[in-house]
């Protein structure tokens, strides 16, 4: 704009105005679709590096099957992180949830409770577990205003050790059909897990997207105090996010049980790691209030893929950790380069 | 380096700078001698602070040539040189470390084996806040702070610095009256000392008092460059605004033939009745009682309790003693969301601290306190909706944006007051409470600004203005001031500008 | 698939369960050794990193690959079973090492049996305090197979033969530091007759430094030896025995995990059957699981066969 | 201006001047000291719990030694949280650098590189492996501005998969003296591992509280914005927090292997977990600028004590992590409610 065209006050942008819904604040999708070009690069690797890698049975049924679990866990985590809070217990409760279901259910004599509980009251137990799991983080965070991290990393230590009494150390197998269908059931040729995977990343999607509830955890995430003085509150939200995150990773839990038909005394762990590795990834930020199920749902897919290429291909079992890092590391700096490098205003 | 005579302290050529697709600067100019005061000015979104920024070194030019003369009168190619200090428009001070430390930052004086000299750092701030009658906040984290005590330790670290150039971006946003005259007296002083300011401010009336010369910008270049003398408040405005003369005062005559049509209703019966209010050693028993279709200023001086009192109404301080009754309700205590459920909208005072989620839009930021009302049939938010309110609100409040979905953290300074002010206003309350709703809002939204105040004030809203701004309180039907924690006087509407001062400051016959 | 290398050798799988321990690293690196000599393409083990769950897509992917057959070291009994299945549905078989399959169809399992090597540990303790004092176990993780056997093993064996013997058990999660932490801290507060390491490859070195510091390193036969009994059989362990410190090591059959892994993989692909009944190399093939394992002997080593050929300590 | 009397420079308030000294850091020493009581109602219930809990031998051998290699980590790590940023990989050092300075040193008949290098040479090798990983560490985060928990992670994985590469997966023994004398040495009857923490502790202390670039750093964690525009040079700043860090792992990786006698494929795993434990509830905020190294040490101290107590008690091992867990999180609530709940100002 010039100075010659003088322009009248509430009308000076026009120009700009126009262009901008559709091109300029396409940066949401563009955000959001951020890793799109490192997992098509990963995808022709792949396809180079193994005649398998571009089969359907490949993609379906190791990729996506593979990343299931860790993908549910992703949501879970990352509805937590946006909300501006971090839940490292949710890896302990993928591994008590489901021992503590297996372990009411089981006899005595396959390491067991024998208690003789059914399947449902069983089920029914270890979700209130999870919701108490979330109440008592969720109540110390939001209320005691204790640190999160800290808050659930004793949590992760209490319930890992509550698994490992519980089960004595042992694995407990000899499951009920009910758990094992969560991992065997196929519906249309394509796993369960996929399904069940897709079900609650759309519903997340959705409900983060366009729920008041799901912006409003944006909000508080972005700013807790804008958020709790524009009336949201922020308390409450706080505490049900903490329980919702438990509840959804119980059922990963569930999941996982069902995948490997039996419930170790470590499952689950380790794997808080991976899923915050998939969700920064896919452009969730530890800050809060940034970040979408869709990103992190490429951040998974990206992990997986390179996971997948890397058991197809002829690298050295020695050196595969080694490469697995450095190609994350590489991830990193191309997504930079292909991406756009927007700095944010400072003053 | 250049080796011939410098004649610039600053030196600006073709700045250009644009962020996505927003041209901040577009080939801007800028030369200043050196010992001159420049005001800089243009409306919201001009690119003022960019400008600012880039002088620094904290944003860095597309195009264009920076030149800056140093402490050694050398000439340095580029921005950030030692010799300039900054308050910037968004406070940069770190929360966690004290006021001393904070003033010191970065610059801090040594002891023998380099180690940071804390007696040091300490009589540098005490000497520096004394001047503003702040000497006792030098042991405060900044955290601790109140916006305006922030802002003076601001200031306060730049004129530490003993810069040859200053750049103050907005200074006397949320400074009391005290607090201008102290830094108006300071930069005078600095000016005989030969140090090279630049100044910007909404403020019109401010550039007469301290700057020798002005340039407006308008869309990232400027439009005009000339001595003070030669200008008047309304050829800034209207050069600002882009506007002529003629059309200027055509507009002006249609505004006040409207404004002869609008029949201003009496106020109503009482919406919010405060009794004996206290909170901690600041608010002590105050009684306040604001009717429907009644706009009450709120002022006083630091300290004075006003913006305490204002904050426990809208629930974001809780009441150690006395009553609020809102629309024949009891108002609940030290709880936002109450207020906002029984009708109390309001604007903080520090937009930055609770005023806006700055990664958010500028859409959702301004619907943010009526998600719930944003439902359709499935319960999920109707985005069509949402964007209807908005614009709506943008068009009454004046936003300048690239559009619904920008991130609010990218506007300009003023512009996210709009937001914050628009946010206020969404949830409909029946009570409206703003702390300084027009810090940073250029003089032509003001007005537009005090125009929708004014027709909600018509429609029947009651409006609670706390503001130290005399333009806010102008537009109010009476303005109550408080003085050490109690109020002190009640002037009605066509008060003469004397007899507010006087009050403020706790004059006696003010308040006979 | 590439069911055969180029030179027509079939191509077959390997899955580990974790390789970050010595004992599981020599033993990978025997498996493919001897796979290759041994006119088998074995493609670089794969690595499930502890996580049962990875080992299942691990077999799945082999199995995506077009293998012949696969050898694998359980990443725990009952969790690899889904893998197992998925194998046999694919009619690929499988050999398992060190840890069984509690499920499956598996061609054999070659093991030595973990809570053998408790009992056999707590028999040597026993003897060496007579029957009498307290013992420090530092035993492994017990959400591992093999560490959850050996203190089995070891505390059933303890609680029927030699009731006056005290325990005190401590967890060192498979970790050098863990475990000279442990044995640092109750060494040095409570009185000990006797040491049991649960992996003498892990822990031996750290503790041995305890005992310097606390002046209990100190061969058999002289005063204030302290007892010190240990499984795995590490070349260190067993210049531990040699040099008169440490009184036994039962040790572990690596070398012949690999060799017999590998044949009985071979055996697979050419279709030869076994039965119940001794084998040609010391040991006996049992009913195990609805499978057979093959168990190999994990003798106790002191300083009368320190010095055997065969020991895989004493063929670095 | 205020109302209220005058007051002349300097003069208005005596009393407060004199205290300067302490008061005028953010740093009050009642926040570094909060864990105090909790780590004094540990010490009681040690002392009930075992005789032996407060003899000079096991505080001097058990919980200090133990706590010293924790300790000087999570210094380096309180350095660079202090600093705005987040560092995992520090861990992987702890691994990697004395694995490689042990692999160059011994013959390939021991699982070394057989190369012959003198233990001088292998340690430079060593640290400056550790500079080139702070710089890579500190560049991608501070120049590329990518996340510094995903950058470390990766290099995290990384690391961890060359020791890997590297070992073998074998643990390394039979090490030169000049590696063992950092775990036996003995000073005045006290381990060298505790003096070389304690040495470390205060020159970090010193550094944070009274030198000009601890103080930068300070400013930088607190609001790095704000820190640049008073002219700090963030962008080297970080680098060389990166670098430091990563220097001061490599020596407590060193001090391990001194006292564990060997190098093993997986030393520092899941050490960063117990690292940041100890930071964060020592008071080091995880969102930074904020903390000290007495409260980081107050930190290390309280899970060391505990960790002892839980060793010296009857506590079975299947129990013993479940009852950590609940410690943690019962220290954490005691702490709280001992603690002066200070909220944040509001008039
Ligand atoms: N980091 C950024 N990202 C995107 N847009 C930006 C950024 N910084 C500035 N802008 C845009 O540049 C333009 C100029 O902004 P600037 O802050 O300089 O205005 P200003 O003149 O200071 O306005 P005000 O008087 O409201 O403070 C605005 O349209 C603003 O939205
Ligand atoms: N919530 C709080 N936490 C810590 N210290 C506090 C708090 N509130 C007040 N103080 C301390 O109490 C003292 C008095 O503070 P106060 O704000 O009442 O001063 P004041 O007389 O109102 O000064 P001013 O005129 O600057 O507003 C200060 O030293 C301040 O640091
Ligand atoms: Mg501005
Ligand atoms: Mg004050």
């Amino acid at each position: 704009m010039t100075t010659q065209t003088p322009t009248l006050a509430g009308a000076p942008h026009k120009g700009r105005a126009a262009r901008a819904g559709s091109r300029i604040r396409s940066s949401s999708w563009a955000r959001e679709l951020a890793l799109v070009p490192a997992i098509a690069l990963a995808m022709i690797v792949g396809a180079i590096l193994s005649p398998q890698f571009l089969t359907a049975n490949n993609i379906l049924n190791n990729i996506l099957v593979t990343s299931a679990v860790l993908g549910i866990v992703v949501v879970a985590e990352s509805i937590i992180l946006i909300s501006g809070y971090f839940d490292l217990s949710l890896e302990s409760v993928v591994g008590l949830a489901p021992m503590l279901a297996v372990w009411l259910v089981l006899p005595a004599a396959s390491g067991g409770s024998g208690w003789g509980f059914s399947v449902w009251a069983a089920l029914a137990v270890m979700f209130l577990l999870s919701i108490v799991v979330g109440l008592i983080n969720g109540t110390l965070v939001a209320k005691l205003k204790l640190n999160a991290f800290i808050v659930t990393l004793a949590m992760l230590i209490l319930m890992r050790g509550l698994t490992m009494g519980l089960s004595g150390g042992q694995t407990l197998s000899g499951l009920p059909p009910e758990f094992l269908a969560l991992g065997s059931t196929r519906w249309f040729g394509i796993s369960i897990q996929i399904w069940l995977f897709a079900l609650i990343l759309i519903a997340a999607a959705v409900f983060m997207r366009s729920h008041p509830v799901g912006r409003k955890l944006y909000a508080m995430g972005g700013n807790n105090a804008a958020a709790a003085a524009a009336g949201i509150k922020t308390t409450r939200l706080t505490i049900g996010v903490f329980v919702a995150g438990a509840i959804i990773a119980a059922f990963a839990g569930l999941m996982l049980t069902g995948r490997i038909a039996s419930v170790t005394a470590s499952q689950g762990d380790g794997l808080i790691f991976t899923v915050f590795a998939a969700a920064v990834i896919g452009g969730i930020s530890l800050n809060g209030g940034k970040g979408s199920m869709i990103g992190a749902l490429c951040g998974v897919l990206l992990l997986g893929i390179i996971q997948n290429i890397l058991v197809l291909s002829q690298v050295p079992s020695f050196w595969i950790e080694a490469i697995y890092g450095l190609i994350i590391l590489g991830a990193l700096i191309f997504n930079y380069l292909a991406g756009s490098k927007q700095s944010r205003r400072v003053v | 380096m250049v080796t011939s005579e410098p004649t610039h302290a600053i030196e600006i050529r073709g700045l250009q700078k644009a962020f996505g697709f927003t041209q901040a600067l577009a080939g801007t100019d800028l030369l200043v001698r050196p010992g001159e005061s420049r005001a800089l000015l243009g409306r919201n979104g001009a690119g003022k602070s960019t400008l600012i920024a880039m002088l620094t070194g904290l944003v860095k030019p597309d195009a264009g040539i920076i030149r800056i003369q140093g402490a050694d009168g050398q000439v340095h190619e580029g921005s950030g040189a030692d010799s300039i200090a900054c308050v910037y428009q968004k406070s940069t001070l770190v929360n966690d470390l004290t006021v001393a430390e904070n003033i010191s930052l970065g610059a801090y004086p040594r002891k023998k084996w380099g180690a940071v000299d804390w007696q040091g750092i300490r009589s540098t701030a005490v000497e520096q806040l004394t001047e503003w009658g702040y000497g006792h906040i030098a042991d405060r984290p900044v955290g601790d702070l109140e916006p305006l005590e922030k802002k003076i330790v601001e200031i306060c670290r730049a004129l530490s610095r003993g810069p040859r150039i200053l750049l103050l971006d907005e200074p006397t946003a949320g400074l009391d009256e005290g607090g201008s005259h102290e830094l108006f007296a300071q930069i005078n002083s600095l000016r005989q000392r030969g140090v090279t300011v630049i100044y910007v401010s909404h403020h019109l009336e401010e550039i007469f008092k301290v700057c020798d010369s002005v340039t407006i910008l308008r869309d990232g270049k400027d439009v005009l460059t000339a001595p003070t003398s030669e200008l008047t408040v309304d050829k800034i405005v209207n050069v600002m605004a882009g506007v002529t003369d003629e059309e200027a005062s055509a507009q002006s005559r249609a505004k006040e033939e409207q404004a002869r049509l609008v029949q201003r209703r009496e106020p109503g019966e009482v919406v919010l009745e405060v009794t004996n209010a206290s909170v901690g050693h600041r608010v002590l028993g105050v009684d306040l009682l604001v009717r429907a279709g009644e706009c009450v200023g709120l002022t006083g001086l630091d300290g004075a309790g006003h913006i305490q009192l204002a904050q426990a109404i809208a629930g974001q301080l809780r009441l150690d003693g006395g009553t609020m009754v809102h629309k024949g309700k009891p108002l609940g205590t030290g709880n936002e969301i109450d207020a906002i459920n029984a009708g109390v909208g309001f604007v903080p005072e520090d937009r930055h601290v609770n005023g806006y989620v700055p990664e958010m839009s500028v859409e959702e930021n301004a619907t943010l306190s009526i998600v719930d009302r944003l439902r359709s049939a499935g319960g999920l938010i109707n985005a069509k909706k949402r964007r209807r309110l908005f614009n709506e609100l943008s068009g009454t409040w004046a936003i300048k944006c690239d559009g619904p979905t920008q991130a609010v953290e990218e506007l300009s300074g003023g512009n996210q007051q709009k937001v914050v002010l628009a946010r206020a206003l969404a949830s409909r309350p029946d009570t409206l409470v703003l702390v300084h709703p027009t810090a940073g809002v250029d003089m032509t939204a003001k007005e537009s600004i005090y125009e929708s105040l004014q027709s909600l004030r018509d429609s029947g809203k009651s409006l609670l203005i706390v503001s130290a701004d005399d333009n806010d309180l102008a537009i109010c039907d009476r303005v109550v001031v408080m003085y050490k924690g109690t109020i002190h006087a009640e002037l009605a509407a066509g008060y003469e500008e004397w007899e507010l001062v006087g009050a403020v400051q706790g004059a006696e016959e003010a308040a006979a | 698939g590439s069911s055969t290398s180029a030179d027509g050798e079939p191509t077959v799988g390997f899955s580990a369960g974790v390789l970050d321990n010595p004992f599981t690293a020599g033993l990978v690196k025997s498996v493919v050794n001897q796979a290759n000599e041994g006119g088998l393409n074995m493609l670089p083990a794969s690595n499930a990193e502890g996580d049962p769950a990875k080992q299942v897509t691990d077999f799945n992917t082999l199995i995506t690959q077009g293998v012949k057959g696969i050898v694998t070291i359980p990443r725990d009994s009952d969790a690899i079973v889904p893998a197992i299945q998925a194998a046999n549905q694919a009619n690929i078989p499988v050999v398992t090492v060190d840890t069984a399959a509690n499920g499956g169809d598996v061609y054999m399992n070659i093991r030595a049996d973990n809570v053998a090597m408790g009992t056999s540990v707590c028999e040597q303790i026993g003897e060496l305090v007579g029957g009498k004092g307290t013992v420090l176990e530092l035993h492994g993780a017990l959400s591992t197979t093999s560490g959850f056997d050996r203190n089995k093993g070891f505390h059933d064996c303890m609680q029927s033969k030699y009731p006056d013997v005290t325990i005190i058990a401590k967890d060192t999660n498979w970790e050098s530091a863990k475990a000279v932490e442990q044995a640092q801290t109750v060494l040095s507060t409570s009185p000990v007759d006797a040491v049991f390491l649960a992996s003498d490859s892990v822990m031996l070195s750290g503790v041995q430094t305890v005992l310097q510091d606390q002046g209990k390193w100190v061969p058999a036969g002289q005063s204030g030896h302290l007892p010190l009994v240990t499984i795995d059989g590490s070349s260190g362990s067993l210049q531990g025995i040699r040099d008169g410190y440490v009184d036994a090591v039962v040790s572990q059959p690596v070398d012949l995990y690999g060799k017999y892994g590998v044949s009985y993989l071979k055996d697979a692909i050419a279709g030869k059957e076994y039965q119940v009944g001794p084998t040609d190399h010391n040991s006996e093939i049992v009913e195990y699981e609805g499978n057979l394992a093959d168990m190999l002997p994990s003798p106790v080593i002191t300083k009368d066969n320190v010095d055997d050929e065969s020991l895989w300590g004493n063929q670095q």
